[in-house]
């Protein structure tokens, strides 16, 4: 054979051809996961550009001259209690909501995974272990002890981070721990072995990569979940302190608005009902065009 | 399958010691103490000194557990509210039926809901019958319980003066607060049913039931639904932890005399023994649940039941 | 077509069968050609993809509902066209005058119902006025029938092996006796030895009970020894079809016939090389406007690359190849199958 | 067969066991006390039918599953007891191709790279381009065409990606090859393509293989030596052309008459049936394994363990009646 | 949703048809009952019923009347020294039928005095002692012209009942009170329901039968009224004011009442090297605050600002801020930079924007107190400084401000009828003025002239003596600018047609003196 010519032919063709465009290529055929995609697309970028559109300071500027006024050309979406404009409260909250649900997501499906990577991969009694206390664990309520979380350590950002990281890094035990548990039975782990691959490099180049996938549509799926549940702590008032704008405070704080300005709780109920919704239709999206299964 | 379900059962042992060290683990690092909050901030330190003494509520942690642990074994003594100076266990029980009664009407609706609308949305896929619907649980899926509690309150309260606003009692008090925690677990069991049925109708056995000549409602109701039902359940035994969540939002919201709200409240004043028995209690809830759950499937799945019975020992 | 007197218990002219998903659009059955004779077994050979249990799901309008389409075609099954039938009509006929065995005895089944309810199902079904007593002494005789002890009815299907369980599948296909029996690669799943016993169990049931038969098949020794007559299908379409004689004796042949033939490795003689097909079959989604096997032919002609050709016919043998069509002269005819 | 001055084998098991621990405290005898040669550049079938501990053999001999008692001698080492770091060089010399060309390569990764995966683990090459030339030859060498090597293997079918592995399995220069079934999920005219590939790679490299199937027709075209094995034990083994010939245990004479074979004069003959199934393999009582199944068992079949006997030069035989005790 | 169109009908205007023997007077309550002694309620929910409807005190108060008046004291006869009170009692009945004795006064007394909780109005008695069946003699370590309040406050129950019952005294209904109002249900899922004490030792109550309804949602609570649900609304959530207003038609009332919210600086917060230390930054902090905004947002601009310490209306030696001539902070931004520029700021700081450390309160996060700190918050950044809040329940604030742990603080403090009562919070070795700790070395004051003025406060009877005492004392608390009171917080009460609640009480009304309207 000749070097030079299998050099042109494909050494220097090689490249990853990524498989993101065949999945896009399904996620972008599916008409729900589309809409959600460019629905989320439109709140991340309102909520990115969220300075541009209307600055901070609106969020929390208090003008009692204009305490609960209805929406108006001046304030799209009126005004709250303190005469703060609800639009900036709710393009400002919307980047708090968010940033919390996606760090902890982020944090609990980290946590999540390498709990359930080293209970899968090690088993016997570590898995034992690990898969009791977990049982343990997920017998109280999330809410209950999300909430004594908080009130033990006080409402902020980081001790909020924290409780929800606690209350969701339990899925992903159990999904990685089966992912890692099925993927060690396949075959090609097998073949990796016979090629004299040790542990570390199986986990890294085959378990992982293969586990990602689903990590990752759970994981969406999971922004979604997070984002309700950190309203509902908010509502609880266990939210973020004040005067940093969130939604589930927002609606919080327009409980007792409701029938003087029932504006007030219409917005931020839709911003969480409307995003949380985008982020399903694009985790379920996900999950198809992932999923080969569903392909016929 | 008996000796498996007396193996779950002692597993509540452990569960109920791991849950109380859990709580006492937190609130041991939550400030204040329970003197103070009693006695207000003009009490002399020593007096509230005292008062924690009482209540044994300075003892090291460890030996505070245990003694809790001994009680609670040894004489089924759950000891007396630091708040209210009741019995913990007359205090919470009532309150535990209340919010159960909520729960499972919420598992209830949730589940008469949530099925049979999965199951016509699969069978009827991509017709108006499947797409309607799942619109619908979609966005359902993504609301927060106290947000539609809110809205309830708003229109059936308030605009049309249809239902009570507040409380316990009939029925009718309880369709808003059932209905607020269990549209979303609905919407979330509609959308699971349908892909599990969806799945179970892709079967061979489904087209061998087929190809029997059997009508189309027997397959669907006979041979897909229980088997698509085997994961739907253990995702109802699960939402009972949803609905737990949303029962203390709707015990708020609509004033149910609920332990979830008890025990919130009661974090607020350090009242440890309404808070720990409280949370052993709902999560010795919902263990029997999925234990409940592991039996149906069980019951349901024949290859299950066999791998318990051979399970010996 | 006026029958007066109907010989053929099952004839398909012209099928086409196209699945459509959101993503593409499977060709899996291209004009297909079919007859069965009364109390005759017809042996459907094809590989992987080839529209085998496409073209079996068509006869019983079971195809996935939502993508599968029949688009064309005429499907005359004791000499009326199923493909008019209403769906409720359907129901009387699927178990009752034709049966089918699906290709996997372990998902075949359902697992949370006895097999004796399963069983008694299709009895039911077929004869509403059956006691319940009655409807036991069928079920249990069905299971004797198969050789499996009747105290086993209560037994649900993960307490039974393989075998046992295509046992049982067949014994519910047979229960209401019915014209027509589908049998869809009955024993790939099984061992040998468990395949001959169930091999023979439909052999002797069929016999017994004077069923017509399609036996579906990738493997030309149970054709052999089950068949009576055989057809060969390669991308939805029969290109060869004849007596088991014709097949397997005549000296005509299609060109893929002859590479299958090829490909089994023979048991009585010791070759070192087999002399496969080369290639692959071609993408049910974008199928050649030719012949459907020219792209692998090595016989290939331009003609074969243009259209797709016609049936070659000779007494019972029927060949769909350029090589036989007077339009392409005999000049090539008479590839031999047994060139050893 | 057998060439006298191949007097060393390249592979031998002794007495090799593996049993699986099941929970509840059974033993599932999967492969029960197997003793077996194989020759370089020659071909061992191993035939029996689903569960009676084919793959787990393979398996087995290759380390991929610790042995529980019995030895394996590699070029006459004593492999049993190599620890991972010292099986890696032994790696290279035994490889093995596995039976479901679905699971066997990894989806995520392209053909290139799963061909140059053992490259890359044992540093064959210096460099990256090296190591990719080397697969593209490899590819070659299976007729894989080249356009291929940077797709994935979902886009490529079952006959192809059974040829990844393939190359994937001849990438380190192996001696030994174990082949799990490869073509059997295979259709007969891909089954015939790889199988020529196996049989030519076989001759211009000078491997040996241990061929695992349940396809008697197969195992017969391929193999130079045949192996039977029912619920983990050997029950007969003898060159490819005397077994077929001559079969003497009754397992194996039933087997070979229940393939159906593609000849019409055996149209509605009756198949010689041997009664029942395979048992379970959990917890086995001594005697012949077969016995509950043999029409010609005698009460001592189901005493004792037959013993392996050789009837004929290079024909052995575990049955009390061919060995007439 | 508005509620403002004055065409709306007012709910409940129809007089129905009242049996009053059968008619349920309901209420609302936020929270079930905390227990059924009287000692062990702590808010002021349950105080209103056990401290007002089921036990009686030597005195009641009579807020319309604005006073104190007797109630189980039929007369008390003061010694000169101001050291010995006689008091005879009225020749009442428990609800058990038992009489009410000298010795269940003594009893009840010296029960109280155990509590540490009642240490504020306990610590100056020596001794109590019942001389006959009716006459009962409290003598104290010095002369305390608040007695009155103690009087109030410290309830009579049956010394026979509640030995008997012990341990479950307060657990469960009981007939140890005197009062008009008998408990017949304390459940938690029946709630709480009283019934007319029909040998009430004044006379039959009117309203026979009364039912506390728990709704602690305040949108459900209105909707509740709206729809004739609840007769009596005490506590009316104020944001729903107006459509209160429409439903109840005349029959609501608004007062200021007697709870104010505060401010707090701790002077010793380390804080940003003791910024707090510094006179001129509290004082630019108490100048930045705009009580009005505060009004607006915590208490949807019905309650007032507030400079005293106690409502002048309400208590007569409470000092005025109209003629006391102490300083009141007035909202002035302007006037708040300069003072930081005065202490030292530079304008680049101000600019940037002073950490000043955490602005702490107690209760749910969008409480009054929670509002009133956001408010506090945006008016402080306005001149430059900056703080974090910090909201918690009171669990965990309550041992902090204790431990004088916090740099700034909102904290309530509803009257206890006398200014007086500042000598409990100034003078208490517990705590300072509530949260400031004044004797200390570092104190801001001359907290040795602040004792006197307590110590001659509390010694006189003289009303007038009194007032000039407190004016004094406040003005050092005022000049020393550690607290700031913010505003009054309302009390908004709507009452259902068929009611007549005869006279107003916003704290502790009188369910004794309801009518049923005829
Ligand atoms: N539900 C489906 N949706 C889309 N394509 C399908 C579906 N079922 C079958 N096909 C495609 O139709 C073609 C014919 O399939 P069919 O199952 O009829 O083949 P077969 O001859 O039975 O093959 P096998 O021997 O594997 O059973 C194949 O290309 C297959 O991929
Ligand atoms: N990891 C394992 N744990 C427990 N039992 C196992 C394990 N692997 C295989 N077995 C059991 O060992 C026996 C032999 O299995 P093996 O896979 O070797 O059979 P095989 O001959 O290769 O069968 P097939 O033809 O189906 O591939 C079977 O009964 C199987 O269930
Ligand atoms: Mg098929
Ligand atoms: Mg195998």
């Amino acid at each position: 054979m000749n070097p030079q010519k299998v050099e042109s032919t494909t050494v220097d063709n090689f490249k990853r051809p990524s498989q993101t465009k065949e999945i896009w290529r399904r996620f972008s055929k599916s008409k729900g996961a589309v809409i959600g995609f460019v629905l989320f697309s439109i709140i991340a970028i309102m909520l990115l550009a969220a300075d541009f559109i209307v600055p901070y300071e609106a969020a929390i500027k208090q003008d009692f001259t204009q305490q609960l006024a209805a929406p108006s050309r001046e304030h799209f979406f009126g005004t709250d209690g303190y005469g703060r404009d609800a639009f900036a409260r709710l393009l400002h909250g919307g980047r708090t909501s968010l940033s919390i649900a996606l760090l902890a997501t982020f944090s609990s499906a980290v946590l999540g995974s390498a709990l359930g990577a080293i209970s899968g991969y090690f088993g016997g009694k570590v898995d034992s272990f690990i898969m009791r206390s977990l049982d343990i664990f997920m017998s109280v309520p999330d809410i209950l002890f999300t909430m004594a979380v908080v009130y033990a350590l006080g409402a902020n950002f980081t001790n909020l981070l924290f409780a929800l990281t606690l209350a969701y890094f339990t899925n992903y035990v159990r999904l990685v721990r089966s992912q890692v548990l099925n993927l060690a039975e396949q075959d090609y782990v097998e073949a990796a072995r016979a090629g004299g691959s040790g542990s570390t490099r199986i986990i890294l180049s085959h378990i992982i990569p293969n586990a990602v996938g689903v990590i990752i549509v759970n994981t969406t799926l999971n922004v979604a979940k997070i984002i309700l549940y950190e309203s509902t702590l908010s509502f609880l008032g266990l939210g973020m302190p004040p005067p940093q704008p969130e939604w589930g405070l927002m609606l919080s704080e327009a409980r007792e608005f409701m029938r003087t300005a029932p504006w007030l709780m219409f917005f931020p109920s839709a911003a969480i009902v409307i995003t949380a919704a985008s982020i399903n239709l694009m985790g379920d999206g996900l999950r198809d065009a992932l999923d080969p299964h569903l392909k016929s | 399958m008996y000796r498996y379900v007396i193996k779950r059962l002692l597993f509540l042992i452990p569960t109920i010691l791991g849950v109380t060290l859990i709580i006492y683990a937190v609130m041991s690092i939550t400030p204040g103490d329970p003197g103070r909050a009693m006695l207000g901030t003009s009490a002399l330190q020593a007096d509230v000194d005292a008062y924690n003494a009482a209540l044994g509520y300075n003892l090291p942690f460890p030996i505070k557990y245990f003694n809790y642990v001994k009680a609670m074994v040894i004489d089924q003594d759950f000891g007396f509210s630091y708040l209210t100076k009741q019995p913990v266990f007359d205090e919470i029980w009532p309150r535990f039926l209340e919010t159960l009664k909520l729960a499972f009407l919420g598992v209830f609706i949730a589940a008469s809901v949530g099925i049979p609308f999965g199951i016509y949305a699969a069978v009827k896929q991509y017709s108006l019958w499947d797409t309607v619907p799942s619109l619908v649980a979609f966005f359902m899926a993504a609301f927060p319980s106290f947000v539609l509690g809110l809205l309830f309150l708003y229109f059936f309260s308030l605009k049309l003066n249809l239902l009570p606003s507040y409380g316990i009692g009939s029925f009718e008090h309880y369709i808003m607060p059932a209905l607020a925690i269990s549209i979303p677990p609905a919407a979330q069991n509609m959308r699971f049913t349908k892909s599990s049925m969806l799945e179970a109708i892709r079967q061979d056995y489904v087209r061998t039931a087929r190809a029997k000549g059997a009508a189309e409602r027997t397959v669907v109701w006979k041979h897909a639904l229980r088997n698509a039902l085997l994961p739907v359940v253990t995702q109802i035994g699960l939402s009972l932890g949803v609905l737990i969540a949303g029962a203390v939002v709707a015990e708020k919201i609509f004033s149910i005399p609920g332990i979830g709200s008890l025990i919130v409240d009661r974090i607020a004043y350090k009242d440890e023994p309404v808070i720990i028995a409280g949370t052993i209690l709902i999560s010795i809830c919902f263990t029997l649940v999925m234990l409940l759950v592991d039996i149906i499937y069980a019951f349901v799945d024949p290859r299950i039941r066999a791998k318990y019975s051979n399970t010996k020992g | 077509m006026a029958h007066t007197e109907i010989q053929n218990i099952l004839e398909i002219r012209d099928l086409k069968v196209i699945y459509k998903t959101d993503l593409e659009v499977v060709e899996a059955v291209n004009g297909l050609d079919l007859t069965i004779g009364k109390g005759k077994t017809l042996g459907l050979v094809g590989e992987t993809g080839a529209g085998k249990t496409t073209t079996a799901l068509s006869i019983l309008k079971l195809l996935p509902s939502i993508t599968g389409r029949i688009l064309q075609g005429e499907i005359y099954f004791d000499g009326e066209d199923i493909l008019k039938k209403s769906e409720h009509d359907m129901q009387s006929v699927r178990g009752n005058r034709i049966s089918m065995v699906f290709q996997d005895p372990m998902t075949s089944l359902n697992p949370v119902l006895t097999v004796g309810d399963q069983i008694a199902e299709a009895v039911q079904l077929h004869n509403p006025d059956m006691s319940k007593e009655q409807i036991n002494e069928r079920v249990a005789a069905t299971l004797n029938m198969v050789g499996i002890m009747p105290s086993r009815s209560g037994d649900y299907p993960h307490q039974f092996s393989g075998g046992m369980k295509q046992r049982v599948v067949i014994a519910m296909a047979l229960s209401c006796e019915p014209e027509l029996l589908i049998a869809d690669e009955p024993t790939t799943a099984l061992d040998v030895t468990i395949q001959a016993q169930v091999l023979t169990m439909i052999r002797e049931l069929r016999d017994r009970l004077g069923t017509s038969m399609l036996m579906i098949t990738h493997d030309l020794g149970i054709v052999a020894q089950t068949c009576d007559d055989v057809a060969v299908m390669y991308s939805g379409i029969i290109i060869e079809a004849g007596t088991a004689e014709d097949i397997f004796l005549g000296d005509k042949h299609h060109p893929y016939t002859v590479g299958l033939f090829n490909s089994i490795p023979n048991l009585d003689i010791k070759s070192d090389r087999l002399n496969p097909i080369t290639g692959l079959m071609p993408d049910p989604t974008n199928l050649p406007k030719g012949c459907v096997f020219a792209p692998r032919c090595n016989h290939q002609m331009e003609i074969c690359l243009e259209a797709r050709p016609g049936v070659f016919e000779e007494g019972t043998h029927k060949i769909r190849c350029y090589l036989f069509s007077e339009a392409a002269g005999n000049s090539k005819a008479g590839v031999d199958l047994n060139a050893e | 067969m057998l060439n006298d001055n191949q007097t060393v084998p390249l592979l031998e098991t002794v007495e090799l066991r593996k049993l699986f621990k099941l929970k509840g405290g059974s033993n599932l005898h999967a492969v029960d006390g197997i003793n077996m040669k194989i020759y370089a550049g020659k071909t061992l079938g191993v035939v029996g039918e689903s569960g009676c501990g084919k793959s787990t053999l393979g398996r087995t001999i290759l380390k991929l599953l610790e042995p529980t008692s019995g030895q394996i001698l590699f070029e006459g080492n004593d492999i049993t007891k190599y620890s991972v770091s010292k099986m890696r060089p032994v790696r290279k010399d035994m490889q093995i191709i596995f039976q479901d060309p679905y699971s066997c390569i990894d989806p995520r990764k392209s053909v290139i790279e799963i061909i140059s995966e053992y490259m890359f683990i044992h540093k064959l090459y210096k460099s990256r381009v090296e190591t990719f030339n080397k697969a593209a030859g490899l590819m070659d060498m299976v007729g894989l065409a080249r356009r291929y090597a940077n797709s994935y293997p979902h886009e490529l079918d079952g006959g192809r990606r059974q040829r990844i592995g393939i190359a994937r399995a001849l990438s380190l220069n192996p001696k030994f090859i174990v082949c799990d079934e490869p073509v059997s999920a295979l259709d007969v005219s891909v089954q015939a393509q790889n199988l020529n590939l196996l049989m030519d790679i076989q001759d211009e490299l000078g491997l040996a293989y241990m061929f695992v199937t349940h396809d008697l027709s197969v195992v017969k075209h391929i193999s130079d030596d045949i192996m039977v094995m029912y619920l983990g034990k050997c029950v007969e083994r003898a060159t490819s052309d005397e077994l077929f010939a001559n079969p003497q245990h009754p397992y194996t004479k039933a087997l070979l008459a229940a393939i159906p074979k593609p000849d019409i004069r055996m149209r509605n003959k009756e198949f010689q049936l041997i009664k029942g199934e395979v048992s379970s393999p959990v917890n086995v009582k001594p005697g012949c394994r077969f016995a509950s199944r043999c029409d010609y068992a005698v009460p001592e079949c189901s005493q004792r363990d037959p013993d392996f006997v050789e009837t004929s030069p290079e024909h052995f035989v575990a049955c009390y009646i061919v060995n007439g005790r | 949703g508005q509620t403002t169109e004055p065409s709306e009908e007012p709910g409940g205007t129809e007089t129905p048809a009242v049996n009053p023997d059968e008619e349920i007077l309901t209420i609302r309550k936020t929270a079930s009952l905390q227990s059924t002694d009287w000692e062990a309620t702590t808010n002021t929910f349950d105080m209103q019923i056990m401290w007002v409807q089921v036990f009686e005190s030597l005195y009641t108060i009579d807020e319309a009347a604005g006073g104190y008046q007797n109630q189980l004291a039929k007369e008390v006869a003061i010694s000169d020294d101001g050291l010995t009170y006689t008091v005879t009692l009225q020749d009442a009945s428990f609800q058990n039928g038992d009489p009410l004795k000298a010795s269940d006064v003594v009893f009840s007394y010296k029960r109280a005095m155990e509590n540490s909780r009642f240490n504020y109005v306990t610590s100056m008695i020596k001794s109590v002692e019942a001389t006959d069946d009716k006459t009962v003699v409290f003598t104290l370590d010095y002369p305390y012209s608040a007695i009155s309040h103690t009087f109030w406050s410290i309830k009579i129950s049956s010394e026979r009942e509640v030995t008997e019952q012990g341990e479950a005294f307060g657990t469960v209904p009981h007939t140890a009170a005197t009062g008009p109002y008998i408990i017949t249900e304390y459940d938690v899922a029946s709630g709480l329901k009283l019934k007319a004490n029909e040998n009430y030792w004044k006379g039959v109550p009117n309203i026979k039968n009364v039912e506390y309804i728990v709704i602690s949602d305040d949108a459900a609570a209105v909707i509740a009224f709206e729809n004739d649900e609840l007769e009596y609304l005490p506590d009316a959530p104020l944001s729903e004011w107006e459509s209160l207003v429409a439903a109840s038609g005349e029959n609501n009332s608004l007062t200021k009442g007697n709870n104010i919210r505060f401010m707090a600086i701790n002077y010793l917060s380390p804080t940003n090297n003791n910024i707090l230390g510094n006179l001129k930054v509290r004082e630019a902090i108490f100048y930045a605050i705009n009580k009005d905004n505060i009004n607006a947002a915590a208490a949807s601009g019905y309650g007032a600002p507030a400079y005293e310490y106690m409502p002048h209306e309400y208590v007569a030696t409470s000092p005025s801020f109209e003629d006391g001539g102490f300083k009141i902070y007035d909202y002035d931004p302007e006037k708040a930079k300069s003072m930081l520029k005065e202490a030292g700021f530079t304008d680049a700081q101000i600019a940037e924007g002073i950490d000043v450390g955490t602005l702490m309160t107690y209760g749910a996060a969008t409480a009054e107190k929670a509002k009133a700190t956001q408010v506090i918050q945006a008016n402080l950044a306005e001149v430059g400084l900056k703080c974090e809040i910090y909201v918690a329940e009171a669990a965990q604030v309550t041992p902090k401000l204790y431990a004088q742990d916090y740099d700034m603080c909102i904290f309530g403090d509803s009257g206890n009828y006398d200014f007086n009562n500042i000598r409990q919070q100034v003078h208490s070795e517990s705590t300072g003025m509530y949260v400031v700790k004044y004797a200390d070395e570092k104190s801001p004051l001359d907290y040795k002239r602040l004792e006197e003025l307590v110590a001659l406060g509390v010694s006189t009877a003289d009303v007038d003596a009194r007032l000039d005492y407190y004016t004094e004392l406040w003005s050092m608390v005022m000049d020393s600018a550690t607290i700031l009171p913010l505003y009054h917080n309302p009390v908004g009460i709507v009452w259902s047609s068929k009611l007549d609640p005869g006279g107003l009480s916003p704290t502790y009304y009188h369910i004794y003196n309801f009518k049923w309207v005829e």
